[in-house]
Order: structure tokens, then C-alpha cells, then sequence
């Protein structure tokens, strides 16, 4: 046999074996879509980077590959499906269609390792919900996503919680994101800061912060329940990125395998209001 | 649950701090030996060279460790770290040669601190990694400056080196891995409330 | 409704009325790939353009979107499937594994127009039959592209006719791409060049030039017929490219919607000989 | 079968000929009318300007036509050319201004040959696509040359301008789309052979 | 001073301008003669082909002229604009083939034009440029619409074309070459003072 | 003689006798620099297009050769000085050190053609006065510009003018830009447009609207004279980008060979708050 | 005092008092170059890549800046002056004009540390005399060579010698690379090649591999002498590249500061036969 | 002349060897002290980390040293090799973990070989670098395979993990900096001449 040949950062064919074993995957989540009558969107490989400057930090940026087209633009193939998913839909929505239920499949490729991480092509299914900015939609979309995968561990916050008390002091986005009480902390938050990291603070403790989004965390938990799938964490900010609100992520035999949250800002970027929630599984092909 | 235990200056108060805790770690028999790994009450201990303790926690082969930020930043871990320790604190500092030379090249065991440090600094210089002593690259004029942590100072006096520059503040920190620390919150909890105590009585 | 987005040449998104009428365009092929033992891989949307070098000429290298990667390499956006299956499969064929009948689908990206056509992004499925070089191979690959598409007409040739009287004088080659006998062509081959350019020429007139390929013309004639649907076209050299025998277009509703060949040497630039016999179709996401 | 016939100096002989193939073509009084699509006896033939006639046939709008070769490369046309016709031969030529001043722009209506021209000269100039008389531009110093046609060089000679190099010898051509051509085979020959005939009778 | 008239529609109200402010321009026996450049007192007139025209000024080949907007938009034009004519207004519109159908393939005079407007309106649909009549282009459906200027509107209805979109509001201006304007200042004053003058007077 | 080779668009080489003709016309505005005390810079061939992108517009941007390096920054080659030479200074500069007398040269980089206008290689050569926002310095630059070739033609007046118009209606600039008076023109300001557009317009006139300006441009006017090299041209508004005060432009034999003008906030941008004042002429090697 | 600004890998700006000291060095060479009649010619700072292909390997080529233009041709910065002198020179000489002497300046940017050398801008000053390939010139450039720098201790060698024995076998490039006899040299090269890792070896004992080398060896000896400055190294065979004879190398305070030869093959690679030899000098600003 | 002389297992052979070759090299006793550098007869011995000697050599900080190739290779270090020594050779190997999962991750000390060697073969495989003991990472499941080198397979056996693939021969060789050996050929050919003499003596 003659030596494989290398491939660039991200990517590599699969051969029939491995074909099989994606497409398996794909048929049982587009299935589950379908059933519950989400529709299928195809979104392009490439992409300008001017219309999500706005979005995506530098760093982020430049894990992807990104390169000048012949007309001089700036060009990034595609890394994150959801603001793509944005850009295409806002300018065709009536208000008529609302809400859509609309999936998504494909690859992101990466050029860069995160940190310590590999280099990965990554193959991503998605699914949101536009113009539904309901406790329902939240509700609909965390348990599709339970229903994904075998013995899942949810895990839910609200990230306006957070930005609300970051607002007050920056301090407070270093003690969550160390889980640990800093100088900086201000008095008039440091025992609710401290109940944040040391895991003991309930909803009604950041209600006074955040009323509105812990009533909705109530509804949802309510709703979904705390039989050991859903675990409500108020102390999780992280990658809150273009989420407006409900965040969360789903761990499968001690992995994360998806992550997903509410954005009702972002189809505005793209010249339409639209509440929208969704979330995105990732099948990783080393595992 | 895995915890990883820093080889070096950093094992002796690492494993004090959770004898105080109220764990059942590996006693100075078990040391001895040449064993690096040990099952105790359902923890196992792995002990491992400090600068691969972020490494292990990061891939998640770890569940848990102790870590000096010096390592954690060069690894860019991106663990919590729940619990900052009182003992082996020192600087991260830029160091010049004999004479204090322009600077041109950069010894150092931290390549990619140094890197950032430079470039934000807009220096063009070399960063030359080395596994040995910098001090030792300084004094034969591999490099015009090192970069390197410093405790007393000794070491950089003895070798009239000039210290020129702090870079960062370093202290050894309690480190837990995202997920395990999403997946398994009650186990979490446990562990950081029990080191912080023991932090804290210590003092 | 807000203005539409413009995307880079070449790609643009399918929002669900299209990206269904393309997903039954797929199933069908996959389905009649399938009936036929065809399996299914899945090939890298970028590759190195150094691998293809010498296959591809520069001005069709131009047509893709290439740009340098990290590492300092030439990466091209994918724009050919058929080398980048070889290269891919090459060295993984064990000799037992022979003939592989393997099938692909997915866009092909080009930045630039062809001469006066559209930038068009280009869906494309192809089957493949690699590591039999039989006449059997060939009509079952030509009867298999005439069951996917409704009263085709596939006009067929074998490359190697014309190559072996181009390699007696370059002048044939002006002849027959501009079907205009010219000046510059010997006497000695003035009859078979004009009989060829005129459509006189039969596969009797063409033996003495290239007898094995006469041969197998034959052969594959008696076994497709001459119903209307298969057609000879002995002047037929366009885009000989890799290929090495066997040739052949399909038209259907007055439109070319597929080619394909026989390129028995392809997978020998990357390591392993291997015949090989294949055609893609495109469907083209304007009409 | 539509064939398409270019308005202008090409339009009488192109029509000839195809009158002499025994085609029934647009007699005089037709073309008196403004109309520019006539059908007789089964063929649509239309009347477009002579640089359009490329354009229809490659993209299908038109099945067969006749052009001249400068119009078949200005578009990068790719039909078949299986005739060539004796009649309405010229030459493009690079045409200097009065004086013959260094080739820095060049006026033409033909900007996609002339740019390959230059590039393949390796000359930087800068190409000045015009729609009018080509020859003025030369006059008027709009540019230091031009690349046109060239038939008697009547014109060149009356405006003192001086032919520098042959850039291609110009024919009009029978052309024929590549599609039809394959899926409409009997068609085709036919119409070659009939019009190959009536060129070399009319020799 | 060197003057670009545009031959065509608009050639006999340009002249009637600057007759009417007071400019001895050429008369009609000169332009009967085949000449196409005159001295009258001082100044030069020069007729050339209206798309020509920006080109010649934008280049300084012209001091000044009267062009189409059309012409200046399609040649990214930069000279000043400092008078605009009553006279051969227009629209420059996208009209659709017979039935309407969709967009995919746009033939136009105004590539460059058309390009833009599609692009703003993100739609994909390739741009075909024809050198002669659009009209026929959307009637022998080589393309699904047609981008053109449209004065009364007769030419689409006798096609059964369907007007789409207005793209822009066309009218002819007075153009002035921007290194004239800056280094003649007096002499481009006085140009523009008499044809305002000349346009009110007209009104 | 072979053909000559072809070179990317935008540079070729100088052979001796363009080279010696070059280096006569360096030699020559270097003399004069150094005579006035100006201390030469170099500039990098290519820098990082993010720190200039609030200063450049996308039109701008693209026509200068930019790419994505190794690290997966957007870098760009050298198309414009004067905001380099701030960048590079702005950190450097200790207050004992101002004002600064500074010049450079090189070749600006165009890879696309700006409109009707010819794809061409610049040779730059510049001065720059750091540190000085005194009508002297204004007035130094605009005679050591005058110095530079013979017989020029210099056209000047100040941004801020038409800025404080514009500011009251965007009308103003579009009139302004096409010399025509529009509808758009509010009531109060179609006096001075007109008068503006059809040249009758005195500083008096616009002092009203720019106390300021007017007053420099009297002082400056008292010190350069009007005879004949120089002219105040009040509708001038070509340009301004970072230009904030004095903007001229210099013409000899018929064309414009140099710009040039104040720039009193470009070195805060780059952290250093420092008035500037500056000119380039332009070496066309076509010409 | 702000943060200094981060520039690209290998460039970055000089400042009053570094420019100063570059024009210094630059004006001690130019001056040299002009006394011996050399003409200066001006190089581009970009070209395509693919004229060079034959001559860069891929390891050196992504030692450079590359990037696709607007054309979609590869494009490099300037890594290397010489093959760029070759080809904008050798279409445009004239039989009469030889032999030219010529000399050049500028940057070369490099993307890439080779190896463990740091990222540097090089700022080269090179000559080259073109269409004479007699002893005469090659002692010329020599000497040239060694007054351009105080104390220069110059090494030389015919890389002909050391190609006739390669040619014979490849384990003579590996034992003469690593300065090691290893067990693949065949038993007819070891005395020789032993000789020449030890450093015994004489002209005469190479004189049989390479009869014309090694008496221009000789000659070349004769003329510069062995006074300390030049020494003959027979067994340097590094960085052969494009050169076809003489290949020296200028050390001066125990560092390398120059390198040149002969590439009498170069020219002809651009269409114009013509003997060459050149040297080149970096003043690497970091020292 | 610097010549640098790896701490650890090549420390005493090499010192051996340049005893042997009749050079003063230090004593136990110098040894025993803190001190790397050492001037003996007028020649310096610095002693350096094993991995920091070849960048020594490379930046001309010193003039000769002996390194392994395994750490030649990791630093790309191009001196020249003129003796490669009997001693201390072994094999740099791909080891699998208990079980020999699928390739996925691979701990190291040498991560640009591993890089390289990966990449030749085609394989999708993090690299995953570590300081300390590469084997204890397999073991503890970190990575599915590990890269290092070979002497005895003891560690191997001992931990169950399973030798698959030898990436080179490594031996230790005496190397000399490329500009040192330029600048001073007397001094370098007796170097290499009696530390040749001294290895073959040895044999």
C-alpha cells in the first residue's frame, strides 16, 4: 500500500466505510428533524467575512481559512453555521412564514487548533426555530435535543444573568470565568457572586439581577424537569457570543456533543427582527 | 476522579494541602517507589512533571490538578481555577545579559509567553527555546536576554544578570477541567470546598 | 423584504423549496447508485494544487479558487472530483478489494466564467467503476449514466483515435476542433482528417490508425445499439484531458447535463495502477 | 434551425452564399422592413450586428451563424468553424499615432485581444476601450496608439497614422454551437456541405 | 479649449446650446463633410460617439463635453457635472422577455451598470453584453430580461416586453474635466456661466 | 530580442537607463529635503491592513494587493504613506523631539485600477512636518512643494470649510462634488453653494460658516501671495479623507503631480496626539 | 511612550537614525559599485512564481510571501535577487551590449525562520557581470568582493567537482554533506572522498574528476593568492542551487556577510544564453 | 574553541572520548561542583541540557559539541556531523497503548519529528508535547500511541505497551558549526582528527 496522502489542515475524504457510518448519522438526525417538521436549508461552503465582522473576535477569525477572492473581498470558508444561516434567511422572510423550523448539516473547517485541541474538520447538524421567542420554543428545542442522543446531560443558564451583573463590574466575568472570588469583586456583589462559583445560588437569589430571565429559567425548569437530564447551571458564561438568553449544552458519555442557546438579536444584524433559538451537534470523525 | 499532582518544587505542599483537605494521599513509602500512579479511597493520584499537569486536565486525562499559572498560560489551559495557593509564588520576569545588550534573542523555557510578551511590546527579537538553564545562555551569550522565573533573585545575581522587566505575577493554582466540572458539579463542589478550607486554616 | 445578500462567486444558499428539489434530485441518483452496488465516499471540499499539477492546465487551474494556507502551501477550492477520488482512494486499494464501484456527490466551485458562460455554482453526483478495464465495464457505465435522465442522447468516441493521428501531426488536431480541414495536414492523412471532419468516417476508416480502439468501439456499439439514444461521434476530441479511451457526453432537452470516460492512468500518477471508468453528472442549480 | 446573419459589410455576401447553398433566404424587400427575424421554409434566420453574432451562438440562441474571426476571439467564442469564407478578409494591425510617440495606451474596440496582445508582448499599456471611430483617438492624442482593422489602410494613410505590427489575419467564418452540433448531426452536415459547395462554386 | 460633441440623438440640441450661448460651433455644411474635427475660434470641437465621449474627458483628451449619464455611470466617469440639459431625458430600466420569466441572464449595452444593479440586489444572474439591440435579444430569448434606456416605451410594447424596475432617471450632461477645472478656472467659469445661461434662456 | 516577460500588475523592473533617470529625480527632492532639514524614513513594503481600516474606505482598500499571511492576518502592500509614517512615528515620538522634519520614498502598490484610469506602478516621495499646527508650517510645506518642479500651478483651501456645510446638509457635498446646484440645498445655504459652485465665493463669504479656516487662509493666503503659483480654489472638497484643515494640490505642465494638506488627528489614532502636516508628489514611471 | 506596533514577519519601519545608518552603507557599496563601472538596475518587489519554479525548491519557496492576484496567478514578494535580474534582463539584451556589469538593492522578505534562524528583513546589495565567463571575471568579483568589507576572509570552490562525483554516486552528496565517509560511497570515490573530508584534498588530486575546474582553480589561485584572505575549500558543496562553476562565500568578523558565484545556465532559463557571475551582500538589520 | 558536552547520559562517554583524543577535559572534582564552564588549555567546556546542544552549535554560541540525532533532527540543526559515536545508540519508535487503540493522539518530547513523520504517512493524529514521561501518558490513556526512544523496550514491556514502528536509528555524533568550520579549518580538522583517532582506539 502506497503512503496516504496528507490533506490540508481540516479536512480528508471518507471512504466507504466511514461514509456509511456518517450517513447513518445524518439519516437518524435528519429524521428526527422531520418529524418534527423542521425543513432543510443549504448554506455555502464560503462567505464573505465583512458581514459577520461584527460577530466573530480576531482570534476566533483566524481559525478559519480565510483568503482575498478575485474582486479583492475578503473571503472565509465556512466556520459557525448559525449567523450564516441569519444572513440567508433574513432578507426572504415574510411575516407570514413565521415561525420557521429549519435544519442544517454540513462541515466547518477549522485551519487552526483551538488552544491545546487538534485540528478538526468538524461535521455539524443544526436546528433552530425563527420568530418564536416563547418559553414553549425554548422548551421544544431542549428536548429535541435530548432526543438525540442516548443518556444525555443537559446542562441550561440564562446568559443575560450574567451580563447583568458584568454590567455592574467586569471584575465579576473574571471570578465566574476563574470560579474564583477576585479583589476586584465590588461589596454589593461579592456574596451573590460567591454563591454564583460556589454552585449554592437558586434562581431567587439572581432574580433581583435578572427578574425577567429568572422567571423564564423557572418556566423552562418547570417545564423540563430535574430528573437527572436537565441541570440548570447560573454560573456557566461561557462562549456567550451572540446569545441573548437561554444557553446551553449537551454532554454524551462525559463529552460535549452540542451546544446551542437563544439569539433573538442577531437575524436584526441582517436587516430582519426575528427572535430565533437553535442549537448545533457536532460529529467529530476522530472519535 | 483523577487528580494530577505537579513532580518538583511544587509536590510536597501540593499533597500537604490535600492531606489537610481530608484526603488520603499517597504517604512518603508510596512516594519511594518509582510508581506514579496510586488508587486511594477511590481517587486516583497521577504524578507527573509540572509542566504536563495542564496538558493532562486539558485533554480531560485529568480530572482535576494543581498547576503554577506559569504553565497554565504557556499551554493557553483552559481549565477553571477555583483555588489560588498561598505557597510558591514568584515572577515571570525579562532578564538581560551581562552588559544588558540590545535585545535581539530570547532564551527562555516559556516560547510562547515570550512570543506574546514581545509582540505586544512590538519587539522584533528571537525566542530561542531551551529545555536547560537560561541563565547559563545568558552568561554565554547565546541570547542578549532570557526570560525565566524568578524566586530570591539568586540565581540572576550570581550570574550579574539584570533584571528588566516583570511579565507576570505566577502562583500555583487548583485547576478543573470544563467538562468534568459541567458532568460531575456535586463531585466539583466537594473538592473545592474541602481545598479552599484547607487553604484558608492553613493561612 | 430587505435586499437579498450577494454572496461570492460561485455559492449562494438554498432555502427550503430549492434545497428539496435538490434533495430529490439526490435521492433519485443515490437510489439508482445504490440498485447498481455503487458505494458511497465523500471527498474534501479543499485540496492541494500541487498533487494535480501536472493534470491540470493553468488556465483551468485558474478557474478554482486557490489561495496559500497556513503552512505556505497552494490550497484549491474543490473543482474536478474525478483526480481527487483517485488520489484518495490510490493508496487504500488493496488488489483484493478490486473492482470498487464507488459513487460522489457535492459542489464544485469555480471563481471564474468559462470563456462566455456564467459563474455557476455546480452540484455534481458521479459513479466511478475502478480496477476494470473490460468493455463490460464500459457499457454498463453507459447504460447506467442513459437510466438517469429521461430520453438522453449520449454521443460516445474513443480518445485514442484521435491521439494517434494528432501524433502524426499536430496540424489534425486544428482540423477537427475547428471541423476545417486546413493546409498544415499531410496528405497521407487528408482522407481519414476530412472523412472524420465531413462525419463520413466509420469505425473501418479509423481501424488502421487505432486498431484496439476501432476494436472495442465495435464491441461497445453492438452492445448498446444504435436506437436513437447511443450515437458514434468519431470527430469528437474535446477535452480529452486524463482520459484515455472511451468518451462520452449526455445530452438531454438540448443540453450537455454529463460527460465521462475511461482514464486507465490515473491512478497510477498517485501510486497504484488501476483502470478506471467513470462520468458525473451536474445539475445545475439555475435552470 | 436558426441561423444568424450579421448586419453590415458582412451581411450581403453571408446571405449569397447561403442563397447559393439553395437556402431560402430574406429577399431585399424583406430586408427593406425594420424586421429582423424572418421565417423560410422551416429556418428562422436573424439579423444581429456582426460583434453579437458569437454571442447567440454560443449561447444557443442561435444554432449557426457567420462571424469573422475578430468578433470570434474578442468573445472567446467556442463554436465550430467548419468554414471559412474567400470574402471580407482584413488584418488587425497596432496602428501608431502621428509621430509614432512610445506605446503607453492603445484606443480599440477590441480590448480582450489587445490586452492579450500587449501581455503577450510584455508591454505595460493601458487599453482604452472605445465604441467610435478608433483612428480619431489616434488623431486627437487620446492615446499614443490604436489596434483596428485593416483593410485597404486608406484610413491609416489619410490620418498619417503608421501600421506597426499584424496582429492577426481576419476571415469570416461559418460558425456552428457545439451542442447542436452533437445533438443534431444530420442538420449539420448538411448545412456545411451545402454551404462548402456554394463557396467553392462561387470561387 | 477642446469641446466633445456626442454624435447621435443628441448632437443637434448639444450644438444648439452653445449656439445659444454664443459659441461659434460648426455648421450644417461642415458637419455634411465627413470631418469630425473643427477649430472655430479658439476653441475645438471634436465629434465623437456618445459613449466616447466621458472617456475622451475623463482622459484630458477633452476639456469638456456633453454626455448621457448613462455613458458617465458606465465609464465610472469622474469629471464635474456643473450643468444638466432639459433635452433627451430617459430611463434606464430592467424590462423582462415575453411572459416574464426568471432572472437568470440580463443582455444589456451597460454591462458595468447592470452588474451593480444586480449585485445590490443580490440577485445571480449572469450579465450578457450585446453591441446592437437588446430588444431582440429578450424576443429571440438569449437572455430572460434586458437592462436599456427607455424614452417613450414603444420598442417594448411592439415586443411584448414587460418593464420591470427603473434602475435610473437619465439625462444629459455638461462635463468638465476635473485638471481643466482646477488650472483653467477663468476659462471653464465662463463655459459654464454662458450654457446656464443658454439652458434658461431655452426654457 | 525574446519577448519581454510579463509582471504582476502594478510593478516591472527599471533597467539602467530608467533607473539612472530615477535615481536623478530622488537625488534631486532629496537634496532639497535635506536642505530644508528633513530626516529620511523608511517605510515597510507591507503592513497589516486592521490598523488603517477606520481610515480607508473598502473602494480604497481593494485596490491595493492584500492577502492573508501565516499567522491568518490580512496584510496589505504599500499603497499609501502618509498613514504609515504615523503609525510607525506616532509610538516613538517624545515630546522633546517636536516638531519633526521627516521624509520618505518608495513605490505605492495598486493592484486595481482606479475607474477609467491605467493600472500603474507609483514611485512616491513625500515630506511631513510632525508636531507644528502654526500657519507657518502650512505655509513652509506649500513653498517647499513650489519648489520642487517648475513653473507649478498650486491649488489649495480647507476641508474644514466645506465640512461645516456639509455638516448642515448632505446636500451640500453632492452639489459641491457635481459644481450644480440641487433641490436638496436647504434655502439657507443655496447662497453660498451658488456662490461657491460659480466661483464668486470670498472668504468673506464663508467666513460664517468656518471663523476659523477663513482666517488661516487669509494668513496663509498674505504669506504665499496670488501670484500665479498659488490659487485658493473655495469649492475644492475632492478627497478630504483624514484631512482635516489646509488640503492643495500641486499641477505643472497640465497635470497634477503632487497633493497634499493637514492631518491634525491621524497620529491620535495611533496613540499619540500630534498636529501633522504633509505632501506627495508622484513619480509616474509610465510618463 | 505607546506600545510599539507589531509589524509583519520580516518587515518593519527605520526610524531617523537607522535609515541614516542603512543610507550610509548603502552609499559605501553604490559608490564601490560605480568605481568599477557597475550600473544600477531596480528589481520588483513582487513577481509570479511560476518563471522560477524550476530553480526554487518547495522548501524555499515557502521561505517566501506568496499570495494569488486578482488574475488568479501566484505571486511572491522577493526572496532573491539574482533569478529576477536573469529574467528581466535576458529578454531585452543585445549581442553588443555584452558583457554588462550591474548592480541592484533592496529588500528580501522572508515569511519563514529557516530552520533555527530568526524571521528577518535582509536588506541585500548585490552586482553580477553578465555575458563574460572568463577567469578574468571571476577574479574580478572576487576582488570586489573583498574590498566591500574590513578583514573578509573569503572561502571558494568549483561545484563542478563536487557534481562529477555526485553524479557517480549520491552517498559521495550525503558523506560530503555531513562531513562523514559513510558505507554507501563506492570503493573507487573513498580515497578521494576521504581526502576531501579530511581536508587533504589538493587541485591535483580532484584534477581527474573535474579537468576543467580544477584548472580554473588554478588560475583563480594564482591570481588571488593564498595571502590569508581567500582559501580554496574543495570539499563545500552547500547551497550549489542555480550555480554552474565558482561558488564563494565572504566571512568577515567571524560571520557570514556575502555569497555568490557563478550561473553561467541562468539566463538561458529566460530565453537569452548568457555566462554570469554575481555576488550578494546582507545587511541584516538586526546587528 | 567552546565545546559544548550534553549533562546526563552522554556526559561521561563524550568526556571519555575527548580524554582520549589527549584533550584536559574537567575532572570529577570540577564536576562535582555547580559549574558548567570550564577553561581548560584554552578550551572552553560548557555543559548544556542533552536537547540544548545542538542550538548551541546552530547559533555559533558554541563551536563543537556532541548531541544525539534524535536531538539534531527535533531542532533542525544543520552543523556538520564528521563522527558518529559507538555509544548510546537507540531507536526512536511509535508506541502504542495497552490494547493498540486507532491513532488518534501521540505524546512526545520530539513534536516536529512526530509532526513529520505523521504527515509522511498521511495520518490524522494530534501531537500531543510533554515534558515529562511520554510512556506514563499512554498508560493513562492521554494519547492512544506515544514517540520516544528505545534502548532496552524495558519501559515498554513494564507498562504493556506495544512497539509499532521504528522512525529512525539514533545515534550520538560530534558536531561542528558550519561558519566555525569555514572560519577555522586548522583548528576544526584537528578536532575531528583526534577525536576519529580516539573512537577507533576505542573500538
Amino acid at each position: 500500500m502506497a503512503a496516504k496522502p496528507r490533506y490540508p489542515t481540516g479536512v480528508h475524504p471518507l471512504l466507504p466505510e466511514e461514509t456509511a457510518r456518517r450517513r447513518r448519522i445524518e439519516a437518524r438526525f435528519v429524521d428526527a428533524f422531520a418529524a418534527a417538521s423542521f425543513e432543510e436549508v443549504v448554506l455555502p461552503i464560503i462567505d464573505y467575512v465583512e458581514p459577520y465582522a461584527s460577530l466573530v473576535d480576531s482570534a476566533a477569525a483566524k481559525q478559519s481559512y480565510r483568503f482575498v477572492d478575485r474582486e479583492g473581498d475578503l473571503v472565509a470558508i465556512r466556520a459557525d453555521f448559525t449567523p450564516m444561516l441569519a444572513r440567508a434567511l433574513a432578507p426572504s422572510i415574510a411575516d407570514g412564514d413565521l415561525p420557521l423550523r429549519l435544519f442544517y448539516r454540513g462541515d466547518v473547517i477549522r485551519v487552526e487548533a483551538s488552544r491545546l485541541g487538534a485540528n478538526r474538520e468538524l461535521f455539524q447538524i443544526g436546528a433552530e426555530i425563527v420568530g418564536d421567542d416563547s418559553v414553549d420554543a425554548d422548551v421544544a428545542m431542549l428536548r429535541l435535543a435530548s432526543d438525540l442522543v442516548p443518556n444525555p446531560s443537559i446542562v441550561y443558564n440564562d446568559v443575560s444573568i450574567a451580563s447583568a451583573l458584568i454590567a455592574q463590574s467586569d471584575a465579576v466575568r473574571e471570578a465566574l470565568a476563574a470560579k474564583r472570588m477576585t479583589a476586584g469583586v465590588p461589596a454589593a456583589l461579592r456574596t451573590i457572586v460567591g454563591k454564583l462559583i460556589s454552585g449554592e445560588a437558586t434562581i431567587d437569589d439572581v432574580a433581583p439581577f435578572a427578574p425577567e430571565a429568572a422567571a423564564r429559567l423557572c418556566a423552562i425548569g418547570d417545564a423540563v424537569g430535574a430528573d437527572g437530564v436537565f441541570s440548570l447551571h447560573l454560573d456557566d458564561i461561557e462562549d456567550a457570543g451572540y446569545y441573548t438568553g437561554l444557553r446551553f449544552r449537551v454532554y454524551a458519555s462525559g463529552a460535549k456533543v452540542a451546544q446551542g442557546g437563544r439569539y433573538d438579536t442577531l437575524y436584526e444584524r441582517f436587516g430582519r427582527r426575528a427572535a430565533a433559538i437553535g442549537f448545533t451537534f457536532t460529529i467529530d470523525d476522530l472519535d | 476522579m483523577r487528580i494530577a499532582i505537579p513532580k518538583g518544587r511544587l509536590q510536597e505542599p501540593a499533597l500537604a494541602v490535600f492531606a489537610g483537605a481530608g484526603y488520603d494521599v499517597p504517604d512518603d513509602a508510596d512516594l519511594k517507589t518509582r510508581r506514579l500512579v496510586f488508587d486511594r479511597s477511590g481517587i486516583e493520584w497521577i504524578f507527573v512533571k509540572d509542566c504536563d499537569v495542564p496538558v493532562y486536565v486539558e485533554h480531560g486525562a485529568a480530572d482535576a490538578g494543581i498547576a503554577g499559572l506559569d504553565q497554565i498560560l504557556e499551554h493557553e489551559c483552559t481549565a477553571y481555577q477555583p483555588v489560588e495557593f498561598p505557597f510558591g509564588r514568584c515572577r515571570m520576569m525579562l532578564i538581560a545579559a551581562p552588559g544588558a545588550p540590545p535585545l535581539t534573542k530570547v532564551a527562555t523555557k516559556y516560547p510562547r509567553i515570550t512570543r506574546q510578551f514581545l509582540d505586544t511590546r512590538g519587539v522584533r527579537a528571537e525566542v530561542v527555546p531551551l529545555g536547560g538553564s537560561v541563565e547559563l545562555a545568558a552568561v554565554l551569550k547565546l541570547t542578549s536576554h532570557v526570560v525565566d522565573l524568578v524566586e530570591t533573585g539568586e540565581t540572576v545575581r550570581v550570574h550579574h544578570l539584570e533584571l528588566q522587566d516583570v511579565i507576570a505575577e505566577i502562583s500555583p493554582r487548583l485547576i478543573v477541567g470544563k467538562t468534568f466540572y459541567r458532568t460531575e458539579p456535586r463531585m466539583v463542589r466537594d473538592l473545592i470546598a474541602r481545598v479552599e478550607e484547607a487553604v484558608n486554616v492553613a493561612r
